[in-house]
């Protein structure tokens, strides 16, 4: 018997990015499931991590799965749960995120979270080489965008880039809206943003027009969503760049396990996606007009 | 005693072969009914007689499980919940029917408010509101909540609000159960103006000199039957009673036993004052039956509740057994031997929701532990002993308390009162809608606690009661004693005197005569 | 007997009583202007104040109908999944419309009119659940906001609807522009509370909420139709839930599975600060604008200082939440 | 007075009564069983319903305190967050304890006393502001929410509090393992389970719950001492809050500022589901446990299939909600 079970796991659509993760994730898996009929796939989407250990548990009891791919929403809590998946035989596939002990994966396929803070810090220092203000609007409080945060930190550091604050923005755009509203109240001199996600983006970029101030600064946001690598790519002076951490990471990386079974190639090892700084120049590469995110 | 004969005049309202069932229960059987023109039809019957029911069946709020009924002559299906008000046919329920959230003008235009185009006339209610109460002889704010109001001027509230109405059927349930002789002559006013323009009223009490007062019809129910309608003329209040209850009614008060003069004090009470009551102070002795007397509103429900500890007590000091005790909650007060019963027995007295074994014991499960657990078989045995004592009538003992009829509730609450076998009891309103027979064996309960040696504070509106009940009687007007009468001085004419501040005494000379 | 009871003169009380109840909110609300004011001088400027008051006018348009339904003794928990549909299917509308109609008014007043349509039919359906079927509200309703957090979900995969981006410009002066210097979105909110209150005290169907919420044998036994009422308290709700949607969509022209999440806990929390009894039976729709400026500012005032870690935002804002009704506590029941 | 009315015997009525409202949680737990039988035949596995029955324990250690509070009329929003809270300060003592007691069981012993006394310091704080302050329940506990998780994210700096590995090592077995194949979870549910309905229906204080719940005069004027069991049974569900950390720590071992994050809505919906009456007054924890198992159920029923599309799964989830209450609704109030 040939047949493969391939257990998906990730969280839910709760913001634009996992939205694309979950959206990549199920063409990757449609599209597999076209191609090799013998595989077969059990996909789930997590709200929280003891549901996101449940729903691995089931796949593992009831469905009986030959491979997990799993982008953990909180690695940390995580990890043993996947290390019993990995215990049970299973191949195991990590995505996006470190789990807190080394060696439980068979094959890691990562983006560079650090490398997010610190491109956006390099290009935001290049571009005010005189110093300027920065106001960041940061996503959840979870591990995610405290390494976002530091990454940023740690390269903005010694520079005569000015920090003025900092506020969670919920990795959406109705609270990007807000807080950037209100830091535009309270600083009168703002140079950059920085919001880590093109979703809070979107609703600063509204609070930033709404006041008029769209030739004071920039805004840096990240994760490559198509409306802002658009305007990226049409030189919009509000959205210089962006930096890329593509969703589409889970799609890679349910065809790398999908070769392990079907290909016979042994696949196994790190994959880092880098962080890449998207540019006007870069830009077309990154535009997908199929994508929803 | 013969039934009225046909008198050729068309009834008005009338049922035919009525018979209603709760279940598997019945509670009605082929109950034959008619009201006249212009009449006043009492319903009298002992407590779960099916009075009640009879009533929301002729006016629509219950379904009969068979009979008719007819209106002008006319077979009707009377509408559900209230709407047979818009043709004529109002009730008061027994039970206050009343949203505790709304304002009085609010409840008495609730469902029919006044407008103007979309809007409501708010002033209009509020003055006709005032109107109305104002004819009532009652001074409660329109603005008020019903929350804030008395008992009493809650009943006041539903008899405006039921008078306000365009009636043509006026059926009221025990009305005056809460009403003392003042408010009550008021009400009779009220009914007699309606029935002389050609209003009928059904009315339903269990006080016979109230029956034989207004009514020009009786009809008598016993345990789902009827028993019979007769004219008044041809009644005398014993033989309603008899009617009632199947059986000769003599003395419905024990003879009094005095307690000696030295017997020792149980409760003494000094300059006690709350918020509404002041310089209150009164002895409580051995074997005594203390009435307390006076208007509605005068007090007499604040002094009971400080003293247990309901309220916060302002100043004063009471004494049980000599010893000087502070309660803060009910608890305590039990505890100590002092049990009181509230006249709020829907609000403030049992678990609508709940059956009769865990209102029962809901004062004492203390009692009805075994090792640290509810002893459900003690718990029932108590139930059987109080439904035995108390006469308590459920046809379905699994029934919830608030499907119980109004008199088997406040028997229950007697019984929930007296589990806790109090050294001094305060009871307040204790007969509140309870039958004649019934009447007569609490009040038998009463003189033989008294007599066992406990001490008992019978608050009532009822004068009757209270003087044939009682060994003293202390009056109380305006949250102070008026007055303390005993012995030959206890007459109704008396304590009205006291009580509207015809007349004052000092009362130090008069606590411990 | 005609010796009537001596009684205590009749309390003229006035009509409005000005006790602590009463003021608490406005207390409250006070206490943060003040707070503002002290943290930084911007606060009180024209563009701070209707920016505050034009982001909060979407709780407060949903609020007041939440108002209604606590009012009445019911609750509706799908409020935020609701707008979240409603948003991503007038979004939908207005994109499919875009060939018929053209880009212009014609294709919004459509994806409005879809969207008041469909709020009133997710009330229709709430109420009717609830009323006909004899449901709890609160299961009802966190099924139903399971239900369209799951459908705005799906409709837009996983990801985000946007509203056409021409469409989106002629749109967009909805919730950008005003009149007479006062921004659409407050113009509305404004209205909306005005009609909520008038209605609320002025009307039979205001005080038949009350009634039901305090008492619904009365109610019933009072020949009031408690199930309608009850019923249009839930299609209000929705329908005010579409109008909030209305100022919401032209503000970033896009809609998602987060749109409107929490908006439940938001709103319910507003009415209860502003003075409604959670249990029903009395409710006042100027009390919860107060509140629902009051948790209006509340973030307002975390985002212009700094002494607070943004990590501790949830606790200030929770302890000014407790605050503020304890301003208004009741007297120790007697 | 001898002539006693011709009564007609007083039923003695069985104790339990099977109508529908009894069956009603029994009958929808039974038709998910059917479901997932039909759907998977691995759904009856003894591996598939430890799972299922182990990690619904947390919520329904929870849900049990839930119901009390609920019965006397009170509800509690902070529990999810106190969870977070609880298991973070776990953590934080167990990792600080290890150079005093060595890694093993005396560090977790510390730990488990640790997060029972916070529950309990934090299940007064409710209870105290709720009796003692006179506050609505719902502001009270939605301010504590977001006080609670506040805390835990500034206590894990924004990020996730993690136990020392060889701890969490010693510790997993508490909840891996079990007693004659019964995993530790499921016995202590099982337990407090037992125990909730016996203090429920056999003890005053479940009978006082009860009273205060369906009329609080009522309950005062019986000498009971309301505030006092109001107090308790906050505590109690801060108590059981931590009892459900104690199982889930050795699950997760860590804890972050989305540890619990609904798990109130929840724990409500299981009590309701249960029967237990939302505006208090009836209680009943056997239904509270078949709530759990059902809201439990669904998701893993959900993983049994690969029709519905995973973004749903929360509309599914809704309408087992909605019918598993429709089975048990009440007839109309007569
Ligand atoms: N909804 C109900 N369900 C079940 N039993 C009921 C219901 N309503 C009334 N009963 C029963 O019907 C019987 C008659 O009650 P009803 O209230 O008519 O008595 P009543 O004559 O008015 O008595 P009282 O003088 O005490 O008010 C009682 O045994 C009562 O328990
Ligand atoms: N102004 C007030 N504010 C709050 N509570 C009050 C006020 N006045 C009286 N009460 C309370 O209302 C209840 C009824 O008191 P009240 O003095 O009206 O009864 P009463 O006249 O003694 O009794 P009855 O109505 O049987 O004659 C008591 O609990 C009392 O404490
Ligand atoms: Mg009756
Ligand atoms: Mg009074």
């Amino acid at each position: 018997d040939d047949k493969v079970t391939i257990g998906v796991s990730v969280p839910a659509a709760t913001h634009g990015w996992t939205g694309g993760v979950n959206y990549f994730a199920q063409q990757a898996i449609t599209r597999l499931s076209e191609t090799y009929p013998n595989v077969e796939f059990v996909f789930a989407s997590s709200p929280d991590s003891p549901k996101q250990i449940a729903d691995i548990e089931d796949m593992v009891s009831t469905r009986g799965i030959d491979a997990l791919v799993i982008l953990p929403g909180d690695p940390d809590a995580m990890t043993s749960a996947i290390k019993q998946v990995k215990d049970a035989g299973k191949f195991v596939t990590v995505v996006d995120r470190q789990l807190s002990i080394d060696g439980v994966e068979n094959l890691y396929v990562a983006g560079d979270n650090p490398g997010l803070g610190a491109n956006a810090a390099e290009y935001i220092k290049s571009a005010l080489p005189d110093g300027g203000n920065v106001v960041i609007l940061r996503g959840l409080p979870i591990p995610i965008d405290q390494q976002r945060f530091d990454g940023f930190m740690g390269s903005i550091e010694g520079s005569n880039i000015m920090v003025l604050e900092n506020q969670f923005a919920n990795w959406n755009r109705d609270d990007g809206f807000r807080v950037m509203q209100d830091f535009l109240t309270r600083f009168p001199e703002i140079d950059a943003v920085w919001t880590q996600d093109d979703d809070i983006s979107l609703g600063a970029i509204e609070a930033i027009k709404q006041a008029g101030r769209e030739d004071e600064m920039f805004v840096v946001g990240g994760a490559g969503m198509q409306q802002i690598i658009q305007a990226v790519a049409n030189g919009d002076p509000l959205t210089p760049v962006d930096v890329s951490y593509s969703p589409a990471m889970i799609a890679t990386a349910i065809e790398l396990t999908t070769s392990h079974f079907t290909g016979g190639i042994q696949v196994a090892g790190r994959y880092i996606l880098d962080s890449t700084l998207i540019t006007k120049d870069n830009a077309e590469q990154f535009l997908d007009a199929d994508s929803p995110f | 005693m013969a039934d009225v004969q046909d008198t050729g005049v068309a009834p008005i309202l009338s049922a035919h072969r009525i018979s209603k069932s709760f279940g598997e229960i019945p509670v009605l059987f082929s109950i034959d009914f008619d009201i006249r023109p212009g009449e006043v039809h009492a319903i009298i019957g002992e407590n779960g007689a099916g009075k009640s029911t009879l009533i929301k069946i002729l006016s629509g709020i219950e379904q009969p499980t068979s009979g008719s009924i007819h209106y002008d002559g006319r077979s009707v299906v009377l509408p559900p919940d209230g709407k047979a008000e818009a043709m004529g046919i109002v009730l008061i329920h027994q039970e206050l029917n009343l949203a505790e959230h709304l304002t009085v003008a609010d409840s008495i235009f609730l469902g029919r408010e006044l407008r103007q185009g979309p809007f409501l006339k708010v002033g209009e209610m509020r003055r006709r509101a005032a109107e109305i109460m104002e004819t009532l002889h009652v001074h409660v704010d329109p603005d008020a909540r019903i929350s804030s109001l008395s008992v009493a001027d809650k009943q006041m509230v539903e008899i405006a609000k039921a008078i306000s109405r365009d009636a043509r059927v006026l059926i009221m349930d025990e009305p005056t159960a809460v009403l003392s002789v003042g408010e009550t002559q008021t009400l009779f006013e009220q009914i007699r103006r309606l029935t002389a323009r050609g209003v009928s009223v059904v009315f339903i009490s269990h006080k016979l000199d109230e029956i034989m007062e207004l009514a020009d019809r009786v009809t008598v129910l016993r345990d789902g039957q009827l028993i019979a309608t007769v004219s008044t003329e041809a009644l005398t209040p014993d033989s309603i009673a008899q009617m009632m209850v199947g059986r000769e009614l003599s003395n419905l008060y024990p003879p009094k036993h005095e307690p000696d003069v030295d017997e020792p004090v149980l409760l003494s009470v000094r300059n006690l004052a709350t918020k509404s009551v002041s310089d209150i102070s009164f002895d409580l002795r051995k074997g005594e039956i203390l009435g307390f007397a006076g208007l509605i509103g005068s007090g007499r429900t604040a002094v009971a509740e400080a003293i247990v500890g309901l309220t916060h007590r302002t100043a004063g000091e009471i004494q049980l057994n000599g010893q000087v005790v502070n309660f803060t909650r009910v608890a305590q007060s039990v505890e100590a031997g002092l049990a009181y019963m509230t006249k709020d027995r829907k609000g403030k007295g049992l678990l609508l929701n709940m059956g009769l074994r865990p209102n029962l014991t809901l004062l004492t499960l203390q009692k009805h532990m075994r090792a640290g657990f509810l002893d459900t078989a003690s718990e029932e045995r108590a139930l059987e002993r109080a439904t035995r004592r108390f006469d308590i009538r459920a046809r379905d003992a699994s029934v919830a308390v608030g499907r119980l009829s109004g008199g088997n509730q406040q028997k229950l609450m007697l019984g929930k009162t007296m589990e806790s076998e109090p050294d001094i009891i305060i009871m307040d309103e204790p007969t509140r809608g309870i039958d004649v027979g019934t009447k007569q064996q609490i009040y038998h309960i009463i003189a033989a606690l008294a007599a066992e040696g406990k001490a008992v504070i019978v608050i009532s509106s009822e004068l009757q009661e209270v003087i044939g009940l009682s060994h003293r009687v202390v009056v109380m007007r305006s949250g102070r004693i008026a007055g303390v009468l005993e012995g030959a001085e206890i007459t109704e004419e008396e304590i009205m005197r006291y009580a509207a501040g015809i007349k004052q005494s000092g009362h130090d000379e008069r606590i411990s005569a | 007997m005609s010796v009537s009871a001596p009684e205590i003169p009749a309390k003229t009380t006035s009509r409005f009583k000005w006790d602590l109840k009463t003021i608490g909110p406005l207390a409250a609300l006070a206490l943060l202007v003040l707070l503002g004011i002290t943290l930084n001088e911007n606060f009180l400027t024209y563009n701070n104040i209707t920016n505050v008051l034009a982001r909060s006018s979407f709780i407060g348009i949903i609020a007041i109908g939440a108002t209604f339904v606590i009012t009445a003794g019911g609750l509706d928990l799908s409020v935020g999944s609701m707008a979240a549909v409603i948003a991503g299917v007038m979004i939908m509308v207005m994109n499919w419309l875009i060939p018929v109609f053209g880009i212009g008014w014609g294709v919004i007043l459509a994806g409005m009119a879809a969207g008041v349509l469909l709020g009133g039919v997710a009330g229709v359906g709430n109420g009717i659940m609830i009323t006909r079927g004899r449901i709890e509200a609160f299961i009802v309703t966190l099924g139903t906001m399971g239900i369209f957090r799951s459908l705005v979900t799906f409709l837009a995969d996983g990801g985000t609807l946007s509203l056409n981006f021409q469409v989106a410009d002629v749109y967009r002066p909805v919730y950008y522009n005003g009149f007479l210097g006062v921004p659409y979105p407050i113009l509305v909110f404004a209205l909306v509370a005005i009609a909520g209150e008038v209605v609320m005290r002025r009307t039979a169907f205001g005080r038949h909420c009350a009634a039901i919420g305090s008492n619904e044998q009365v109610a019933r036994y009072s020949s009031i139709n408690v199930d309608n009422v009850r019923l249009i308290t839930y299609i209000l709700q929705g329908v005010l839930v579409a109008v909030a949607v209305l100022l919401y969509v032209p503000r970033l022209g896009s809609a998602s599975s987060t749109t409107g999440v929490l908006w439940e806990l938001e709103a319910i929390a507003a009415v209860i600060i502003g003075g409604t009894t959670l249990k029903g039976g009395y409710g006042r729709v100027w009390g919860t604008v107060a509140g629902v400026i009051i948790l209006g500012l509340i973030g307002n005032i975390l985002n212009l200082q700094s002494f607070i870690s943004p990590y501790l935002n949830g606790a200030f804002q929770g302890v000014i939440i407790i605050l503020a009704v304890l301003l208004q506590r009741p007297k120790r029941a007697s």
